[in-house]
């Protein structure tokens, strides 16, 4: 979205850069920055969900001048930053339940109106953010989200999309992407994983809903994804932001590649990040090196069986909050052959993904 | 607010909760040796000053670079540059443009007339150098700046030694060349011109000298015995090059065959093409692939025409120079042998670039002192002669022969001689483990090509003897400064601090770097995974 | 105790009529309560309301089921449904139609009612003049005040404007009025017929 | 102001008084009318600043006023039946938080079989949610209690449910004395809220408590409940005082001081009973009612001194525990506990049955006699029960009881009661 600054040692894509002017400098770069989600969260080591929250969070901070209040679905954001008696969060925060987090939004969103028009201001200085899982969005939410996107109502919601229920012990959601193993959707069996044809793209039923922004985006690019939060601050009514956030204990991952997965989902076209206005798609953020889908799923365990690999006996370490460690520790089936003809959907997955939101520069013409 | 039990909490408690305790392995951040500064013979910090630079801070770029190389504009003109070779970048797009943006740097020193300080106060001791070449300036400039009395003792009539003799002009304009080496001067080192030492310890007595750096050089060329009639006109290279340097030019007439295949053979050519020659033809022995010149200058040679004539020897020089060549063929060693197949080639003059070996003359009775093979042996890691106080340096002692090799000696030399006086000695100062492009995580770099220095155009580099290689402007400069990597050494680029998920890192402000959080890193070591340079490394936590 | 029930079909405004029913009487100053027979009954289906009007607050809340007052909307309900089921011996009846007792086969309630407290009016036809639409719930109220006396043309004319607005409200008071004198007429006929 | 309106409108106009920031709207009847009231007097601008919010259903109904309760917005809402229970994840959440919330439950019946008419079983199933149930006699005080309910809410700071019978009162014309718009302002502070989600102070708001004070939490729930058993009784007086009524409170009793046996009973029945009583009062009997205003908190204390001087309580509830018997009776029998009385619960009003003063006289008069058997549900149709419980004597397997019996009862639809 942002394109690098040109001549740049490297360019944006790192966090700060002491080459760039301020103005150009990222909300996270900055000692300033409201570190809305604090340290001592009790996420996994190399959570992404926690890392994309105060990403987004932050952001909207400085958007709003710290005129901010956010609601939380039920699940692990919520339940690893406030465990009674200790909260994580730096700003006016609210968790009701697993399945209304956008209705909460919009009543604060009307609360705030009524105080404005108490005040005699034509609208409230301080705005509304509300946040999930792709479980509390995609699915048990999915009422409550659509009613606030076609009322319209003045309230950024974000889904932190790790691709399935990793509160509850990794369970498959309708965000989970085909053969991945969960839970309830195992590696065994002709055709392990996640079944084919099922599952919904939020951001485009959210584009469906016309709303005025609808944006895609993951932790491995801050900058675009700053850029989006603040863009959607620009705008009143219904905005939808969906951040990829991998997961190391549910992909069984480690917990340093969260953020070279996330950027592996963009490069592959698996993931496309782009933005749309009233349901028109208006950028994309454009495949930097193409790889193939491969790259992306191998140091995944949840595609193990993908590759015909045993997945190794322990999972990644979790604490007692989340309760997802045994799903992994199961061996993978399909062992020894794999399953190329499910990887090559996949990548036939990807390639459409490219075509339909032209995710590779046209080849110039000489 | 009256706060219901439990249900409501105040803001960021969760500071109570440390969770550093769930870390197995701890991120450290470490400084790794970047290989072009691991390569370089002058011991520069190249990311050092390229850091500078990319700034747009030249003059602090200028002086980082000048702690070890007085002659930027020098370097960036002839240095050889085998930092580049090794360049991390290489394996994304093209290697940075180190040479060029050094001389960038030693250019606008000159433009802008950057100088040397003097020295805080003076050792009062005093140092002989005898050579005004690449390493006996090095050495005075070093030494001078420790704050010891410097006299350098040089048998020719200007500064420079092969610099000026031995390299044309058209790769080292003189007025480039003169600005160098007159800076160092202004420190306060006296200079006494055509003053050839002939006895050292003589010399060192009757100066009172503490110590000195011999850096003579190599100016007797090597001959070969080639079977000729007195009419044939043969000279040898470096009385060629060096005679460039006088009022009137040599007379090497039409068809000028130049014997040899080293960097001065191609010199002499060129330089041949240059006084009018219509053909110039170098005759070597082995194949382009053995030949020891650059191949950069091979390249411009052939551009401008220079014709050479591959695995061929000279066997005698007839009637009105008609040469008879010998063609040879490569044996399994790779070395060449007679064929027994002749052919011949008119010349109106041959030149001899076989090499020159060192007039080892004024070191004939010191005591302790050794030479061997025609050079004079030294401590390598010392620069010291088996005579105590003196050190020695550049073409005279073993190592490859030229000028960021011999200015590398100078700045050695230069450190122990000091640390002699001062009756210490210098420890080796560690090394850093190297940063290879594996420590790397590239995706962070934005894409940039290399841009190339303009090239005169071939009329006036043929017809005159105008410098071939411009240099780069300052947006170039800035660009190719800007393409360094930082490899293994942190510049700041506030991943570590923003990429943790745990906001364990603190960030200690410009120039100051980063600390972790031990309190709350987790260890996940996405810090390390996504830090572009290698800056960090992760450490097993001991229990 | 004064309880109404009101008879009709979903779409003919039988609970409007019981809910002006109890305006009126508020207006006359007493205490009145309005209640439909609850249900999801649609256009066309049988629907009952009913009203009380006394001068204490009204406690009770079951359905009228021994009604001093009927009123029925459609005559088509007669042989469908029990509307006189319950009714007090001195109770009146106000049938909408323009044919007598006798003519809609009620003879036997002819027999069993006190004839002056019997009357059928021909609302539909009234309210067809009058608004141009076959909605005779208020013509009936007028045509109750002239039958029973119980309320004043007056108070049901209020309760009308309360209910409706503009044209509407005027026509309905016309209709009502017209009822009235309708009804006022038979009932003298009925008197002097008695009198021979 | 005396009016002549449906009770609907009558609450609608009470609530608008009351000067509520935010109202969630979503019909299901008999409520809807309340919700459309005041959605035109928001719309015609008589009451603003105002939200008023149509949402996709009831669960995202009572969200939306969680957010705008915790955002210091005076939030109000109304539901019934289906739609009570489709928001009772919501409704638990709410008391949890402590969010001073009114919500008026228009009483009607739950499904299957599907039957949209008045009975106690939609709030008697939220009973334990933590919220307080207050039910209305009489559209006056379902108005009444709505002004209370608001200043009841916010002073402890947890959420008010106002019990009124679905069509009986919902859709029953009646004389209503409406407070000025002045007086209700000087009775009812503005909201103050004990919590606020803002910028300037911030919370976390529903953090997740362990069992190391789970069960403290809830204690203190109750605590707040019991408080409100002195509360209750403080602003029901303030409103005599200033507006001249009795409405709310804990328990009123009629004709009680003598009586020998004594009705307990809900919601608008009282009225339909006092008649009965006083009938029966005529012919000698000692019988008198008393009234449950405050279900939650369940006044123990008054209800005991109520009754500690008769010999027969009769529990009249619209609402039953399948398996048990009565649901207040339940209660009413913790109130009496150690007390020899004559105990006897009357189901009645299911689904929309009517409730004639003869059945209740008749019922009485067998309770009185002590032929009642102790639980009783009144107008039952055996003829129909007994022939369905034939049927599955013969086959054992679940078969659609409601057809089977609709079938044999014949369409209800033209039926007077």
């Amino acid at each position: 979205m942002n394109a690098p600054v040109k001549f740049y040692q490297t360019g944006t894509f790192t966090v700060g850069n002491r080459l760039l002017a301020p103005e150009q400098r990222s909300v996270q770069a900055s000692t300033e920055r409201s570190n809305s989600l604090n340290s001592g969260h009790r996420a996994c080591q190399g959570c992404g969900e926690a890392l994309g929250a105060r990403y987004a969070v932050d952001a909207a901070m400085r958007a709003t001048g710290n005129r901010l209040i956010a609601a939380n679905a039920t699940g692990c954001l919520e339940v690893f930053s406030t465990p009674y008696p200790e909260t994580s969060w730096q700003l006016p925060w609210i968790h009701s339940l697993f399945g209304n987090v956008a209705a909460v939004g919009t009543g604060i969103a009307a609360a705030l109106k009524v105080k404005a028009a108490k005040a005699g201001l034509g609208q409230s200085a301080v705005r509304v953010l509300a946040q999930g899982g792709d479980g509390g969005t995609t699915d048990i939410g999915f009422g409550c989200l659509s009613g606030m996107f076609e009322r319209n109502d003045d309230v950024l919601y974000i889904c932190y999309d790790n691709e399935a229920y990793m509160n509850t012990g990794v369970q498959r959601s309708s965000a989970t992407p085909y053969a991945a193993r969960t839970a309830t959707t195992m590696a065994v069996g002709a055709e392990p994983g996640a079944e084919r044809g099922k599952g919904k793209n939020l951001p485009l039923i959210a584009m469906a809903h016309q709303i005025p922004y609808v944006a895609t985006a993951t932790v491995a690019d801050l900058r675009d994804l700053e850029a989006k939060v603040e863009k959607a601050m620009t705008i009143h009514g219904a905005r939808y932001l969906h951040i990829l956030v991998p997961c190391p204990l549910g992909w069984g991952s480690a917990s340093h590649d969260t953020i070279k997965l996330a950027r592996l989902a963009r490069e592959t076209g698996i993931f496309p990040v782009f933005e749309a206005e009233h349901g028109e798609v208006t950028a994309v953020t454009k495949i930097r090196h193409r790889v193939p889908v491969d790259e992306y799923l191998r140091p995944q365990k949840r595609f193990a069986h993908l590759f015909g690999k045993e997945v190794a006996a322990q999972a990644p370490a979790a604490p007692a909050a989340q309760g997802g460690a045994s799903v992994l520790a199961r061996p993978g089936a399909g062992a020894g052959q794999g399953h190329p003809e499910m990887l090559a959907r996949i990548q036939a997955d990807a390639d459409r993904n490219i075509r339909r939101f032209k995710l590779l520069d046209e080849p110039e013409v000489h | 607010m009256d706060k219901p039990f439990a249900i409501t909490l105040d803001p960021g408690s969760s500071l109570a909760n440390k969770t550093g305790t769930w870390r197995t392995e701890r991120p450290v951040y470490v400084d790794r040796l970047p290989p072009c500064n691991a390569q370089c013979p002058a011991g520069e910090d190249i990311q050092g000053w390229l850091f500078h630079a990319e700034s747009g801070d030249y003059e602090a770029a200028w002086r980082h670079l000048t702690r070890d190389n007085p002659f930027p504009a020098i370097m960036g003109r002839v240095c050889y540059h085998s930092c580049e070779g090794v360049c991390n970048r290489a394996k994304i797009d093209s290697a940075v443009g180190i040479n060029s943006v050094e001389r960038f740097l030693g250019d606008e020193a000159l433009k802008r007339g950057w100088r040397f300080t003097a020295p805080k106060q003076e050792t009062g001791k005093q140092v002989l150098v005898v050579g005004a070449g690449p390493s006996g300036m090095s050495a005075a400039y070093h030494l001078r700046r420790m704050g010891h009395g410097v006299t350098v003792m040089e048998a020719g009539p200007l500064l420079g030694g092969m610099m000026r003799f031995g390299i044309p002009k058209y790769r080292l304009p003189r007025d480039v060349l003169d600005a160098e080496m007159q800076r160092i001067v202004d420190m306060g080192v006296h200079v006494q011109l055509g003053a050839k030492v002939t006895d050292i310890a003589q010399t060192m007595v009757d100066g009172s000298y503490d110590a000195a750096f011999l850096a003579v050089g190599a100016h007797i060329a090597k001959r070969a015995f080639i079977p000729a009639k007195d009419s044939s006109r043969i000279l040898d290279a470096v009385a060629v090059l060096r005679s460039m340097e006088g009022q009137e030019q040599p007379m090497l007439g039409r068809r000028v065959v130049v014997y040899g295949g080293g960097n001065t053979a191609i010199d002499v050519a060129r330089t041949a093409k240059r006084l009018g020659a219509t053909e110039a033809i170098i005759v070597y022995r082995r194949t382009r692939e053995r030949m020891p010149a650059h191949d950069f200058e091979v390249e411009e040679a052939l551009d401008e025409g220079v014709m050479v004539k591959w695995l061929s020897t000279i066997k005698r020089s007839g009637d009105d120079g008609v040469l008879t060549i010998e063609k040879m063929i490569l044996d399994a060693k790779g070395n060449p042998q007679p064929t027994g197949e002749f052919e011949t080639l008119e010349a109106d003059s041959l030149v001899l670039a076989l090499g020159q070996d060192v007039d080892l003359s004024l070191l004939d009775g010191v005591p302790g002192l050794q030479t061997k093979g025609g050079v004079v042996q030294v401590d390598p890691v010392t620069m010291m002669t088996g005579h105590p106080g003196l050190f020695a340096g550049g073409d005279m002692v073993p190592a490859e022969r030229n000028v960021t090799v011999a200015v590398g000696h100078g700045k050695k030399a230069a450190r122990h001689i000091d640390a002699w006086l001062r009756g210490t000695q210098l420890a080796p100062t560690p090394k850093h483990a190297p940063a290879s492009f594996e420590n790397l995580n590239p995706w962070y770099y934005s894409d940039a090509p290399k841009t190339l220095r303009p090239l005169l155009d071939m009329a006036r580099r043929t017809s005159s003897f105008d410098e071939v290689q411009g240099g780069l402007s300052a947006d170039n400069a800035l660009f190719e400064a800007r393409r360094c990597l930082s490899c293994g050494n942190c510049f700041e680029c506030d991943n570590c601090y923003g990429v943790c998920p745990d906001n364990a890192v603190i960030k200690l402000g410009p120039g100051k770097r980063f600390q972790f959080n031990l309190d709350y890193c987790k260890g996940c070591g996405i810090c390390v995974a996504e830090c572009p340079c290698g800056a960090i490394e992760m450490v097993k936590e001991d229990f | 105790m004064l309880q109404i029930r009101i008879h009709g079909r979903g779409g003919q405004g039988v609970v409007t009529a019981a809910e002006m029913l109890s305006i009126a009487a508020f207006h006359q100053g007493r205490h009145a309560q309005a209640f439909p027979s609850f249900g999801s009954e649609r256009t066309g289906a049988p629907v009952v309301a009913f009203c009380r009007i006394d001068d204490a607050e009204i406690r009770l809340r079951e359905p009228i089921l021994a009604p001093d007052v009927l009123i029925v909307q459609d005559p088509t309900l007669l042989h469908q449904v029990d509307v006189f089921q319950g009714l007090h011996a001195e109770g009146y009846v106000l049938i909408n139609s323009q044919r007598s007792f006798h003519d809609l086969g009620l003879a036997d309630i002819e027999q069993r009612y006190r004839h002056e407290r019997l009357a059928t009016v021909p609302a539909t036809e009234i309210a067809l003049r009058h608004l141009g639409r076959p909605l005779p719930n208020a013509v009936l109220l007028g045509g109750f005040a002239a039958l029973s006396g119980l309320i004043s043309l007056d108070a049901v004319g209020h309760a009308i404007r309360a209910k409706f607005a503009g044209k509407v409200a005027q026509a309905n008071v016309a209709a009502a009025a017209e009822a009235y004198a309708f009804v006022r007429q038979e009932l003298e006929d009925l008197a002097h017929a008695q009198a021979d | 102001m005396l009016k002549q309106i449906e009770g609907s409108r009558a609450v609608a106009e009470a609530v608008a008084l009351c000067r509520p920031d935010v109202i969630c709207a979503y019909p299901i009847s008999p409520q809807t009318h309340i919700v459309e009231g005041l959605g035109e007097l928001v719309k015609d601008g008589t009451l603003t600043p105002c939200e008023f919010i149509n949402v996709e259903s009831e669960f995202a109904a009572m969200s939306v006023a969680i957010g705008s309760s915790a955002t210091g917005a005076r939030t109000y809402t109304a539901t019934a039946s289906q739609g009570l229970l489709f928001m009772a994840e919501a409704v638990y959440n709410a008391s949890g938080l402590g969010l001073p919330i009114v919500m008026t439950v228009a009483n009607r019946a739950i499904g299957a079989p599907i039957n949209i008419w008045n009975d106690h079983s939609d709030s008697m199933s939220q009973r334990d949610s933590g919220w307080i149930q207050l039910f209305a006699e009489s559209n006056q005080e379902a108005l009444d209690l709505h002004i209370q309910a608001f200043k009841l809410a916010e002073e402890l700071s947890m959420p008010v449910m106002v019990c009124m019978d679905g069509f009986i009162l919902t859709h029953a014309y009646e004389r209503v004395d409406m407070p000025a718009q002045a007086e209700v302002d000087a009775f009812l502070p503005p909201y103050e809220p004990r919590q606020v989600l803002d910028p300037a102070e911030p919370v976390s708001i529903g953090a997740m408590v362990g069992p190391e004070a789970f069960m403290e939490v809830r204690y203190l729930a109750h605590a707040k409940q019991l408080s409100a058993l002195e509360v209750i009784p403080r602003i029901a007086h303030e409103f005599q005082q200033r507006f001249g009524r009795r409405s709310g409170g804990l328990v009123r009793g009629y004709r009680c001081e003598d009586a020998e046996t004594i009705v307990v009973a809900l919601g608008s029945v009282i009225g339909t009973l006092k008649d009965t009583v006083d009938d029966m009062r005529e012919r000698g009997v000692l019988i008198g009612v008393l009234g449950l205003q405050s279900f939650r908190p369940f006044p123990l204390a008054a209800v005991r001194a109520a009754l500690q001087h008769a010999k027969r309580v009769v529990v009249l509830e619209k609402s039953f525990s399948v398996g048990l018997g009565g649901v207040v009776s339940t209660d009413v029998r913790l109130a009496l506990s150690g007390l020899q009385l004559h105990g006897y619960t009357v189901v009645a009003g299911l689904g929309g049955r009517a409730i004639t003063k003869a059945s209740l006289e008749r019922t009485l008069r067998e309770a009185i006699a002590d032929k009642l058997p102790s639980l009783t549900f009144m107008d039952l149709d055996w003829r129909i029960v007994n022939r369905q419980l034939e049927r599955e004597a013969q086959v054992r397997r679940s078969g659609p009881i409601a057809e089977n019996l609709l079938r044999d009862v014949g369409t209800v639809a033209s039926k007077v009661s």
